[in-house]
């Protein structure tokens, strides 16, 4: 696949279909497969894919950088490719103009990722060309979760446990930066008039960023996993994203990413909306 | 316990519907604990979930959201772009284990002076029965930093 | 105790002055008597004004320091801290500290002609040299100021320029962009460059100070060359983003220099080293 | 060769210290990953030669956050008062060489003209035992900057591991050696015998000299554009690297008072050189990750004559995509030295 994969970047390359191919590169023994920019044809051999290419590469399709180099190529999983199902849908690219090279995913990580257990998305379906084919069948019902298990607690357990886990949180944002859904141009964390979410990395601060965080990818998050992955302190921010996709899913029957014409849920509204809260 | 505890209940109103509510309440001579302070916001579809967040942050024990009943809304959809965000909220505070009955919403119209004054008093008899909302307050306090248990000293609070 | 590098001196506000629709000047006193009488510093440094709650901002001392019974700084309505101080009034508490950088070198350019060339809120880093200039008349040859905004109205410390005029061997040119002139408006029209291309300055033993946005020191620069000016006989005070302003928190590390200690006050020559990073 | 301590006792040691309200600090096991934490029991130490954790020790001389005064707003009237001074002593155990290898380097710009009180008082009631490494990965870089795995510098006193839970222990200075009353050698004592490397250590990749040299010569058409086109702008390299030291000052409080307060900050986020016009000199990702290696390759090194770097590895491994500096360096000492056999760059 990886020859492949290397053939049809030079071949856009060359033809100058598009400016720049976002892939994987060369890691280093048991890192994950790094993202490059490819420019130039002749570097098209640098391209890798295999087990440990985690990152979700939409994230650099909204990044002026990038932008300034012109019409892009991006090689995305299944899981990455409902990334640019969301993008298109809240108008940030421009699908037309951009190519998308879908590679057939086995899963990622040893031991493979507990995403990729319940991955209905093996082969990408809206990629303008397809690499590889799918070998095994759809994978079977999901193991038990870590949402299970924190949901499992009671709700001052939860609380204590998630005081444990953001005093470890140092604010380097790194679960924005990898998301490619975070795509604002100025945060809200980054706003000071007024100061919603302190700086500071203080427990208030990290409580106030880490909601804020969870609920603007609330109905949004495609659960790629790149927060979690990208937390230096190893704090499991996503079960708070998978926790809002269960709620996502069981209210509105909704699944970001999966259908390109599913009106968003909270572009949308609807008088038949049922709860049970609400006096 | 020293003085009684009187809970602090913070209410985001939409001003067409509930706040007018409110105001009705007190035209009548209706009395209703002095507990809640309101805060006027033009429709629930304005009320963000971060001013729940603001509002526990500075010491609140209850929470009250509340605006025009479907179909009411002076924007149309306002209100029904609320219920959405709100259903999505109380799951996500109820994974972070904040106590998601602080957290009261209803819909009041203009004409509900009386289910104004009903709620304020309920929320405010349920809070005091649940005391002051500490978890959230020790968060808060001191800015201390206690993130590597006590790395950084927690200072004297004033 | 050690000292604590990042707390203020409390400060009293004496007087607030709108200099233009979106420019103050404060002026502001220590509330610590001996504070307030020990205190000196060199024209052309700058300090970090506390508006508590709000935060630190930086900005030029604008005020002579010859005069004793206050400082001056001016601010133009922008960001958290400014939107804040827009609201101060006489007898409000700010926090000072400095005073931080190099200043201008005023003891090198003593017997030199003074060529000051400022463009938009660029005045009050300038005015404190000329009034400096001014009250050390003899120690300066011809002092020259070319001043200029985007409107009339846009012109801080518009009454001082006239003052200054009256000064024997001052020359004030004062101008406007294109379109910001009101119908009785004496001064020149046009962008500093070009104003200050017609004023035919004389340059031999002048130093020039050009502080303004970097657009206008660009197109100022080979002015000043053809005028003969040689580049270690220009000046300019960068204004890099600052928090700390004593060299710690690496905010204004631009090139080889840390604009807030080895800055802000460089020669051309000097900025030739920078790389354009600031 | 001073006797060998086994393990156990050096967790006596640690439940000692902390009995005596001291606040002890080593690498934790959290979830997956090895941190750097204040111990809540002597049991949580762990002491491994062979694994880096991914923070670092400048937490506890230079904390994420900070309070450094109280104000109190008062009407017209406001009243300061210094954060309550900590005299509470501070020991952090089993640090890498490559953490405390970074203490002599944040002197330098901590007390460069201005004293900063908080961190000069932090690190003198802190004492630093390091752990000689016995391992590394090929993130690690620290031979090329002159230092190696039982680089002694920043360290009170060290650690040797001799195998099977047992340790010597040398005093590097006092404040070390009283720590472990009569039971410290001297540094500079032959190693004892399993102290060898388990395997070499890391070798050197480039030469910081030449690296320098180059970074001076080329600011505008750097090799490492594509590289550093990749990076994402995160904090993740600035917060867990032990020598990285800028930070933001800001207020936080309502409307009748609260703390003035220093945080963490990184030359990788916009708002680090946004100017109040809208100005930003370095507006875009690559700029900014120049910036960051100038700073740490160039310009401190030429003011303070250091580098601003321990080669500890941890920006690479933490990088959500794998840049880091080190990959980056090598580029550069490539293009130096590929320039260098054409025509020697001068000094």
């Amino acid at each position: 696949m990886t020859q492949r994969l290397r053939e049809t970047a030079r071949r856009l390359l060359q033809e100058g279909k598009v400016q720049v191919v976002i892939g994987y590169g060369p890691s280093k023994p048991g890192a994950a497969a790094p993202p490059v920019l490819i420019t130039r044809p002749e570097d098209a051999d640098k391209l890798e894919w295999n087990g440990r290419c985690f990152a979700n590469l939409a994230v650099y399709l909204t990044r002026k950088e990038v932008k300034a180099l012109g019409k892009a190529a991006v090689v995305v999983k299944g899981c990455d490719e409902k990334a640019l199902v969301v993008l298109e849908k809240e108008s940030q690219i421009d699908r037309a103009a951009l190519s998308v090279i879908g590679m057939v995913c086995e899963g990622v990580g040893t031991p493979r990722a507990a995403k990729c257990a319940s991955c209905q998305v093996r082969v990408p379906r809206f990629a303008d060309e397809v690499i590889g084919e799918a070998a095994q069948p759809a994978a079977a019902a999901p193991g038990p979760n870590g949402l299970d298990r924190l949901m499992a607690k009671s709700p001052a357990e939860r609380w204590a446990f998630w005081k444990t886990e953001f005093a470890r949180c140092v604010k380097c944002y790194a679960c924005r930066q990898v998301c490619p859904l975070c795509y604002c141009e100025r945060c809200i964390a980054d706003k000071n008039r007024p100061v919603v979410i302190d700086t500071s990395a203080t427990p208030k601060g990290n409580f106030a960023w880490h909601i804020t965080r969870a609920f603007h990818l609330a109905a949004r998050c495609i659960g790629c996993g790149e927060c979690t992955r990208a937390c230096p302190a190893g704090i499991p921010l996503g079960l708070l994203n998978q926790a809002l996709a269960q709620a996502t899913e069981e209210d509105f029957g909704y699944r970001p990413g999966m259908d390109p014409q599913a009106e968003p849920v909270f572009g949308s509204w609807s008088p038949a909306d049922k709860e049970d809260f609400i006096r | 316990m020293t003085a009684a505890f009187e809970p602090k209940i913070i209410a985001y109103v939409c001003n067409w519907c509930t706040y007018l509510g409110a105001d009705l309440a007190g035209t009548n001579r209706l009395e209703y604990a002095p507990n809640v302070r309101i805060l006027r916001l033009p429709c629930t579809g304005r009320i963000d979930f971060n001013l729940i967040v603001k509002a526990f942050e500075m010491g609140a024990d209850a929470v009250l959201v509340s605006g025009c009943h479907p179909g009411d809304c002076h924007y149309t959809a306002g209100n029904f772009h609320a219920r959405r965000r709100w259903m999505l909220f109380r799951r996500l505070l109820e994974a972070l284990g904040i106590e998601t009955e602080r957290v009261h919403f209803t819909w009041i119209s203009a004409a509900e002076g009386k289910k104004w004054q009903q709620v304020i008093g309920e929320i405010t008899e349920k809070t005091r029965q649940m005391g002051p909302y500490e978890a959230y307050r020790e968060l808060c306090v001191g800015q201390a930093s206690a993130c590597l248990a006590g790395s950084v000293e927690s200072e004297a609070a004033e | 105790m050690k000292k604590n590098l990042y707390k203020p001196d409390l400060m009293e506000v004496l007087d607030v002055q709108r200099q233009t629709p979106d420019v103050k000047s404060v002026r502001l006193r220590f509330r610590d008597g001996d504070r307030a009488r020990d205190f000196s510093f060199r024209v052309g440094q700058f300090g970090q004004f506390s508006v508590f709650g709000s935060g630190e901002a930086t900005f030029n001392i604008c005020s002579s320091s010859t005069w004793k019974d206050y400082i001056e700084f001016c601010f133009r309505r922008t960001g958290r801290v400014t939107e804040t101080l827009w609201q101060i009034e006489k007898g409000d508490t700010l926090g000072f500290r400095g005073p931080y950088g190099n200043g201008y070198p005023m003891e090198e350019w003593e017997g030199r002609n003074l060529i000051f060339i400022g463009g938009g809120i660029a005045m009050p880093p300038i005015r404190c040299a000329v009034w400096y200039a001014l009250e050390n008349r003899a120690k300066y040859g011809d002092i020259t100021i070319v001043y200029g905004a985007r409107t009339v109205a846009d012109l801080t410390y518009a009454d001082e320029l006239d003052e200054w005029s009256k000064h024997e061997r001052v020359r004030v040119i004062r101008c406007v962009d294109p379109g910001g002139e009101t119908p009785d408006w004496k001064g020149e029209i046009g962008l500093i460059p070009a104003v200050l291309e017609r004023a035919q300055v004389p340059a031999e033993n002048a130093i020039a100070l050009v502080i303004g946005p970097p657009i206008m020191i660009k197109f100022t620069l080979p002015v000043l060359d053809r005028m003969g000016l040689p580049e270690e006989d220009i000046y300019t005070s960068l204004e890099n983003r600052m928090k700390c302003g004593v060299g710690k928190c690496g905010r204004c590390n631009a090139g080889p220099v840390y604009v807030c200690k080895d800055g802000p006050v460089f020669t051309m020559k000097q900025l030739r080293s920078i790389p354009n990073d600031f | 060769m001073s006797a060998a301590i086994p393990v156990a006792a050096l967790r006596e040691l640690i439940a000692g210290w902390i009995g005596q309200g001291k606040l002890v600090a080593a690498p934790v096991q959290v979830g997956d990953r090895l941190l750097y934490q204040a111990l809540a029991s002597a049991q949580d130490a762990v002491f491994d030669a062979r694994r880096r954790p991914a923070n670092s020790i400048k937490e506890f001389f230079f904390p994420r956050h900070e309070p450094i005064f109280r104000y109190r707003i008062e009407g017209k009237e406001i009243a300061l008062a210094e954060v309550a001074p900590q005299e509470r002593e501070q020991i952090v155990i089993a640090s890498k060489p490559c953490d405390a290898a970074a203490l002599p380097i944040l002197d330098h710009v901590f007390n460069w003209d201005f004293e900063d009180s908080f961190y000069t008082a932090r690190r003198a009631r802190t004492t630093v035992v390091s752990l000689a490494c016995q391992a590394h990965d090929d993130a690690c870089f620290c031979t090329s900057l002159g230092s190696g795995p039982e680089d002694e510098s920043g360290s009170d006193a060290m650690l040797h591991d001799l195998g099977d839970g047992q340790f010597e222990v040398r005093a590097i200075t006092e404040k070390g050696g009283a720590l472990f009353p009569d039971r410290a050698g001297k540094s500079g004592d032959t190693p004892g015998p399993s102290c060898r490397m388990a395997g070499s250590p890391p070798n050197e990749q480039f030469d910081p000299a030449r690296v320098a040299r180059y970074l001076a010569a080329n600011f505008e058409s750097p090799p490492w554009k594509d590289l550093t086109l990749a990076c994402l702008g995160c904090g993740v390299c600035a917060y867990t690297c032990p020598t990285c030291h800028c930070f933001d000052i800001v207020d936080e409080g309502n409307a009748a008072g609260g703390a003035r307060v220093k945080n963490w900050d990184s030359c990788q986020f916009p708002l680090f050189t946004l100017h109040a016009s809208g100005h930003n000199p370095r507006a875009v990702q690559p700029q900014r990750q120049r910036q960051r290696l100038f700073h740490k390759f160039l310009i401190y090194p030429r003011k303070f004559g250091t580098v601003l770097c321990t080669g500890c590895g941890n920006c690479e491994r933490n990088c959500p995509v794998g840049l880091g500096v080190l990959k980056v360096l090598q580029a550069i000492d490539d293009e130096a030295k590929r320039l260098d056999e054409k025509e020697p760059l001068q000094a």
